[in-house]
């Protein structure tokens, strides 16, 4: 009949208790920390290499048609994320990072996506001649 | 004597009549035993009409008579009903040995 | 002044009650971290009970599976008043990797009027923490404006 | 007079207010020491308060299977018998009512508020509930018999000196006892059963390592599942109050003499050593063990605490 | 005129039997109107005798036939009635006038009930013959007749499955038993020459012959048989079960009242020797083993009436400590709890009877969730179960607390430990019962129940009051009713006086009778102004209720129906609340699994075989009397 953690338990009764006081002293999180996504617009080229790699589908890409070009605008949902890093590791031009802030609390799910637009130029179309090209080749 | 043998008949026998013989053993044992209490040496029957009395006539004790006749009755009447149990038992349970109309146990 | 002290003590003494909808117990792991030494959540009155009846607010991790979607409606009707329905994870918010699958046919908002989310593929007891303190804060005006 | 006499008695000295504040402050410290005890900060000390009323607040909530008036009534039947017993406890010689006999009084009133639990749970016929009474009624046969003899011994032992040999069931009897020669702890023959009390103390309150019967885990809360807003306000209370009153009994019992004069000292020392107590036998013991299985608990029960108030029980009866 | 109310008292009871064999049979009213009118009457009769004797403590001796003693030597029988044989006498009358309403509605769906209505009034008067006379051999005949009547009424429902087998159990156990007692009176009359009480026990003043002590080993066992006290109470719980509920609660009400009754007579008044401390060790242990199996046996019962039964059975063990302990505050004990065993008990097995009347099954694993059908039944059964187990403001209680004290203050520490373990297992049974009769769910069987008829309900609500009138105030009970019997039963000069004429008593007790003083502090009595702090109290908490749950009730407010339809359903963590009752045999796992090498011992024990019971009753008339002739001289 004896009792396990006595000893230990009596004695931790005089140390200084060892929570943290997380709500009153703010807390960095640790350094690589995968929190809410950072979506850099202007670097993206709207390849969608993101959204074919994530795996819970939270990235959506929408286009539409502008006078110089498209408008492309693309939609993380954090509420879908499981911020296993892929997208940002496969974007080819780096513009997905994902910061250490990780309290994202909300009451509506609405300002969970974190979204960003660019405009994509589309190269000058020859309007008449875009057939010839392909032959030449 | 008689009450040792019809106390043995009732531990002993299985068969639910011999337990009713065994009682009525017991009973006649205990009328017996109560009727050679009153006895006391050469007295005569207490029957007396009450002009002839004779002063020097010498009694047996007239009481334990009086309890043998009630006793009496009432072993008869636990031998009917005892009787009457075991027949209803029989076509109850169909069997009366001791040892199988035993539901009621725990 | 009856009235004051009830209002004061239901924000200093929330029962959480955890339903698990199906969840990858990476949620359920972290949720009650919050309860251990390091991260106490007890410090601010938060205690873990073991019935729907005596909680205040309902913690629910995982993305509602057709199984658990019925069980998780009727645990959370028997809620007494004044309750905050927390979602816990991404999963409920959106059903996470599990969307598509035959059983998640629909988030927890879609059956449960849900209050506070907390997303994050398993998130931080830190994070955990401040979505407690917001349901509180729900509890408290929920509280008041239906007295 | 009289009546207003008694009247202070019943609602605010021993009675109810000081039992109500008492219980849970000491509650509240209980659950500081043994979070303190796990390194971490802890609820702070008012926290049953806050607890109590917001279950005030709540909505009360009672399912149709449940028989609606016993449902209300056990809860509030286990909060009188609980005011009735604080005002059967002596504290330092003063005590409200000291009826000649009532060491079997109060043995009585202790088994009401665990039934109460008992009969409200069943009342509220969820099955996790009927789980719930059938330990609840082992842990209650379990602490019975190791108190008993426990308070055998002391009366024995009061008894052969204060009232002429014959054994004594009062406990103003006992308290003169201690003034005459010191507490009952410092006679070795009463050790064993100071001890058996101790371990009587954490089944009775129903905590941790015995709290069998609301095992938040396995039955969810066991008779108090149906239980919500105000009636389980009232349990909690009860629980409180149950802790503050059985050990300020086993103070009476073991540590009392003659006091200061005052009734508010007597009183702020029976509070001090109650805490003392309380934090030596229900927290030590709660934040280092966990939960025994039902028949272990018996066992365990029937074992080594009766052994040991057996032990005194002869030791006293050979007069030493 | 008070000198023919004993005598009129049986009289009327045979009378009723009498007539309801003759016009019984045509209609049901006029067979209620006869049984009510005996026994109310005769219950009548008994009230107004309890002013004499027992305020003024006068003993009336009635001779049959005016046989009056001639040269102080009893010829005829004598009918003594003093505080002892009134307070048991009261009883009697008290439980079969209740029974007789509870009947009236109770057997109504049941044939031949002219039958039944001759039975019952035969036994009663039978019992009351036995408690009044003071004659030993006419009280041999009272328990010939009421043990018939009460096997026949065993039987009576032959339907149920075990009641002939019981019945037939319980006529061997029976005729065995009064076979004892008739051995044990004849021998006594072989060595005295009367047959009267009060002069036998004149005579008997000291001087014990072997033959003496023989027969007072016999009629102890006779007498054990009769109160079934543990090694012969193998029949009880079998009788109990089969019979009609209002017989049953005759049974646990009278019978063993009458075979306890006959212990006292037989102990205090003929043998004097019970001061002997040798005869009174045997009687406390017998009273201890008693409680002990009584109960145990009780927890693992799954029958209602069964469990009711062996509780009963345990209850006399208590009765039985209580009077071995021959202080004046242990028989004081040992009577106030014969007078509260009647009452709760009388209560608990109406209930039984209503639960069965409503239901159709006693059978504990198949009921649940009463309260709900039958409020009233559940609330006269709390108040009886609470009474039983002793808890304060009932009945139980105090009697229970009297016997602790006397027990621990004769030394006799065991003996209070024990018992106080023992009401605590009794309370663990009755919260079995509660839980998987009244509370929980509504089982299958339960759907139709429907509240009992007005007119069981009326002794049930009787008897529930008389048990909180009786635990709220002991004083007054004690002082007018326990007092006078306990001074009666320990002081038998005034008995042999009234009996055949004064000075009679001290001419063959060489010094005067001592009388004994009663005058002992009744330990701890509740003062009076408690009553009145404990009703503030409850009024206190009662307002806190309404107040409190008025609040939050009332603003309740009913959300959609999808929601809301579960609110109240219990919690099944989530799942559909289908029907799942925990109660009957699956409770207390822990006590049964620790103890279980015990519970199946004493299973097997109760073979239900007849000729093993008897074999007990052998053995325990053969240990008695082998005790006495060593231990006594």
């Amino acid at each position: 009949m004896n009792f396990p953690f006595v000893k230990e338990a009596v004695n931790s009764l005089f140390k200084k208790p060892s929570t943290e006081r997380y709500p009153f002293v703010k807390k960095e999180a640790p350094l690589g920390y995968r929190g809410r996504i950072l979506f850099k617009s202007d670097k993206c080229i709207g390849c969608g290499m993101c959204i074919r790699v994530c795996a819970p589908g939270a990235i959506t890409k929408s286009t539409k048609k502008t006078d110089d070009g498209e408008e492309i605008t693309m939609n993380f949902f954090m509420g879908r994320c499981t911020f296993c890093q892929m997208c940002a590791d496969f974007c080819p031009r780096g513009a997905i990072e994902l910061t250490n802030e990780f309290s994202m609390i909300t009451e509506d799910k609405s300002n969970l996506n974190v979204s960003g637009t660019f405009i994509k130029k589309l190269p000058p179309k020859q309007q008449a001649g875009s057939q010839t090209i392909s032959k030449q080749v | 004597m008689l009450i040792v043998l019809g106390i043995y008949t009732v531990v002993t026998k299985k068969n639910l009549i011999k337990t009713v013989i065994g009682l009525s053993l017991i009973d006649y044992g205990v009328n017996l035993l109560i009727v050679s209490v009153g006895f006391n040496a050469g007295g005569s029957a207490p029957i007396f009409t009450f002009n002839e009395i004779k002063p020097d006539t010498f009694f047996v004790d007239p009481v334990p008579q009086a309890l043998t006749l009630t006793s009496i009755v009432i072993g008869a009447c636990v031998t009917a009903m005892t009787l009457s149990l075991v027949i209803k038992i029989k076509d109850k349970y169909g069997t009366i040995d001791a040892d199988k109309v035993r539901r009621l146990n725990g | 002044m009856f009235k004051k002290i009830i209002e004061k003590s239901f924000e200093k003494s929330p029962w959480l009650f955890h339903i698990n909808a199906g969840s990858c117990n990476a949620c359920d792991i972290e949720f009650v971290a919050t309860l251990t030494p390091r991260y106490d959540a007890e410090r601010f009155g938060f205690k873990l009970t073991g019935t729907p009846r005596h909680a205040d607010i309902i913690v629910v991790s995982g993305p509602v599976t057709e199984q658990s979607k019925d069980r998780v409606i009727r645990t959370i009707a028997q809620v007494p008043n004044p309750k905050v329905i927390v979602a816990l994870g991404s999963c409920p918010a959106s059903g996470n990797i599990f969307a598509g699958s035959y059983s998640v046919l629909h988030t927890l908002d879609y059956y449960v009027p849900v209050d506070v989310y907390v997303p994050g593929c398993s998130p931080k007891p830190e994070a955990i923490i401040d979505g407690l303190y917001k349901a509180v804060e729900i509890l408290k005006n929920k509280r008041r404006d239906n007295k | 007079m009289l009546i207003l006499k008694y009247l202070f008695y019943i609602f605010v000295f021993p009675g109810f207010l000081f039992c109500f504040f008492a219980g849970l402050i000491l509650a509240g410290i209980d659950r500081k020491i043994v979070a303190r005890m796990q390194k971490r900060i802890g609820p702070p000390i008012l926290q049953p308060f806050y607890d109590f009323f917001k279950l005030m607040g709540k909505e009360t909530i009672i399912p149709n299977s449940a028989a609606k008036r016993t449902f209300i009534a056990a809860p509030v039947a286990g909060l009188i018998s609980l005011v009735t017993i604080s005002l059967f406890i002596p504290i330092f010689k003063f005590s409200a009512f000291n009826a000649v006999a009532d060491v079997i009084v109060i043995i009585y009133l202790l088994t009401i508020p665990a039934v109460s639990l008992i009969i409200g749970g069943s009342s509220s016929g969820s099955p996790y509930a009927g789980v719930g009474i059938s330990r609840e009624m082992v842990s209650i046969v379990s602490y019975e018999l190791p108190l008993i003899i426990a308070l055998l011994a002391v009366g024995k032992k009061a008894g052969m000196a204060v009232n002429d040999g014959m054994v004594t069931f009062s406990l103003s009897k006992i308290v003169e006892y201690q003034s005459l020669k010191g507490p009952m702890l410092f006679h070795w023959s009463m050790i064993p059963a100071f001890l058996a009390m101790l371990f009587v103390i954490p089944c009775e309150v129903g905590s941790l390592p015995f709290d069998i019967a609301e095992a938040e885990v396995e039955i969810c809360e066991g008779p108090l599942v149906e239980y919500s807003g105000f009636p389980l306000g009232i349990y909690k209370l009860n629980y409180a109050l149950k802790i503050f009153i059985f050990s300020s009994l086993f103070v009476t019992l073991f540590l009392s003499g003659n006091g200061t004069g005052i009734i508010l000292f007597d009183a702020a020392i029976q509070y001090v050593l109650c805490i003392i107590v309380v934090i030596l036998s229900v927290s030590l013991i709660r934040a280092v063990t966990a939960r025994l299985r039902v028949e272990q608990m018996l066992k365990f029960y029937w074992t080594y605490p009766t052994a040991l108030s057996i032990l005194s029980l002869i030791l006293v009866w050979l007069g030493l | 005129m008070m000198q023919h109310y004993p005598v009129l008292s049986i009289i009327i009871l045979f009378l009723g039997a009498f007539l309801n064999a003759l016009f019984g049979g045509k209609s049901s009213i006029v067979r209620n109107i006869i049984t009510f009118l005996s026994t109310g009457t005769s219950f009548l009769l008994i009230l107004l005798l309890i002013k004499p004797i027992m305020l003024e403590g006068k003993v009336i001796s009635y001779w049959m036939g005016n046989w009056i003693p001639v040269s102080d030597w009893a010829i005829g029988i004598g009918l003594e009635v003093d505080q002892l044989s009134l307070f048991f006498a009261l009883l009697v009358s008290f439980t079969v006038f209740l029974s007789g309403i509870y009947s009236f509605k109770y057997m109504e769906n049941d044939d031949t009930l002219d039958k039944y209505y001759v039975l019952y009034l035969m036994l009663s008067g039978g019992v009351m013959g036995f408690v009044l006379s003071g004659d030993i051999f006419n009280m041999f005949v009272m328990i010939e007749i009421f043990t018939f009547a009460a096997v026949a009424l065993t039987a009576f429902r032959n339907y149920i499955e075990g009641a002939l087998e019981a019945a037939f159990k319980y006529i061997v156990i029976g005729s065995i038993g009064s076979s004892f007692i008739l051995a044990g009176t004849t021998l006594l009359y072989a060595q005295l020459h009367t047959l009267n009480m009060a002069q036998i026990a004149a005579l008997m003043h000291k001087n014990y012959t072997p033959i003496t002590l023989f027969s007072l080993g016999l009629m102890f066992t006779g007498y054990a048989v009769k109160s079934f006290i543990v090694p012969c109470h193998a029949a009880a719980p079998d009788a109990y079960m089969t019979a009609p509920s209002s017989i049953s609660m005759l049974f646990s009400g009278m019978v063993n009242k009458a075979g306890v009754y006959g212990m006292i007579r037989l102990l205090y008044m003929l043998f004097q020797s019970i001061n002997l401390p040798s005869m009174q060790i045997l009687i406390i242990i017998l009273g201890t083993i008693t409680m002990f199996i009584g109960v145990t046996m009780a927890l693992i019962q799954n029958d209602f009436k069964r469990l009711l039964a062996f509780h009963s059975i345990s209850q006399i063990g208590y009765v039985i400590t209580g009077i071995g302990l021959s202080t004046a505050l242990g028989i004081t004990g040992g009577l106030y709890h014969a007078l509260n065993h009647t009452l709760f008990k009388g209560l608990l097995f109406l209930c039984a009877g209503a639960v069965f009347y409503s239901v159709g099954t006693t059978d504990l694993n198949k009921l649940g969730g009463l309260a709900k059908k039958m409020p009233h039944t559940a609330l006269i059964f709390l108040i009886g179960a609470f009474s039983i187990s002793g808890l304060p403001p009932f009945n139980g209680f105090v009697s229970k607390w009297l016997i602790y004290q006397s027990a621990y203050e004769e030394g006799f520490v065991i003996v209070t430990i024990i018992a106080l373990l023992v009401s605590v297992l009794t309370l663990a049974s009755f919260i079995k019962v509660t839980q998987s009769v009244f509370f929980g769910q509504l089982s299958k069987e339960c759907e139709n129940a429907k509240e009992v008829p007005i007119g069981m309900r009326i002794p049930m609500w009787i008897m529930a009051f008389m048990c909180f009138i009786t635990g709220i105030l002991p004083q007054y009970v004690t002082k007018y009713l326990i007092t006078p019997a306990v001074s009666a039963t320990l002081n038998i000069g005034k008995y042999i006086d009234a009996m055949l004429k004064d000075g009679y008593a001290e001419k063959y007790f060489k010094e005067t009778v001592p009388v004994p003083n009663i005058n002992y502090k009744l330990a701890g009595y509740w003062r009076p102004e408690y009553y009145l702090i404990l009703f503030i109290i409850i009024l206190l908490a009662f307002t806190l209720t309404v107040l409190a749950g008025g609040i939050d009730v009332n603003r309740r407010s009913i959300v959609s129906k999808e929601i809301e339809d579960y609110k109240y359903d219990t919690f099944y963590s989530g799942e559909k609340s289908e029907y799942s009752q925990v109660g009957g045999a699956d409770l207390f796992w822990g006590l049964k699994y620790d103890f279980r090498k015990y519970f199946n011992f004493m299973h097997s024990a109760h073979s239900g075989v007849v000729n093993d019971y008897t074999l007990w009753i052998i053995s325990t008339a053969a240990i008695v009397i082998a005790y006495i002739f060593l231990l006594v001289p």
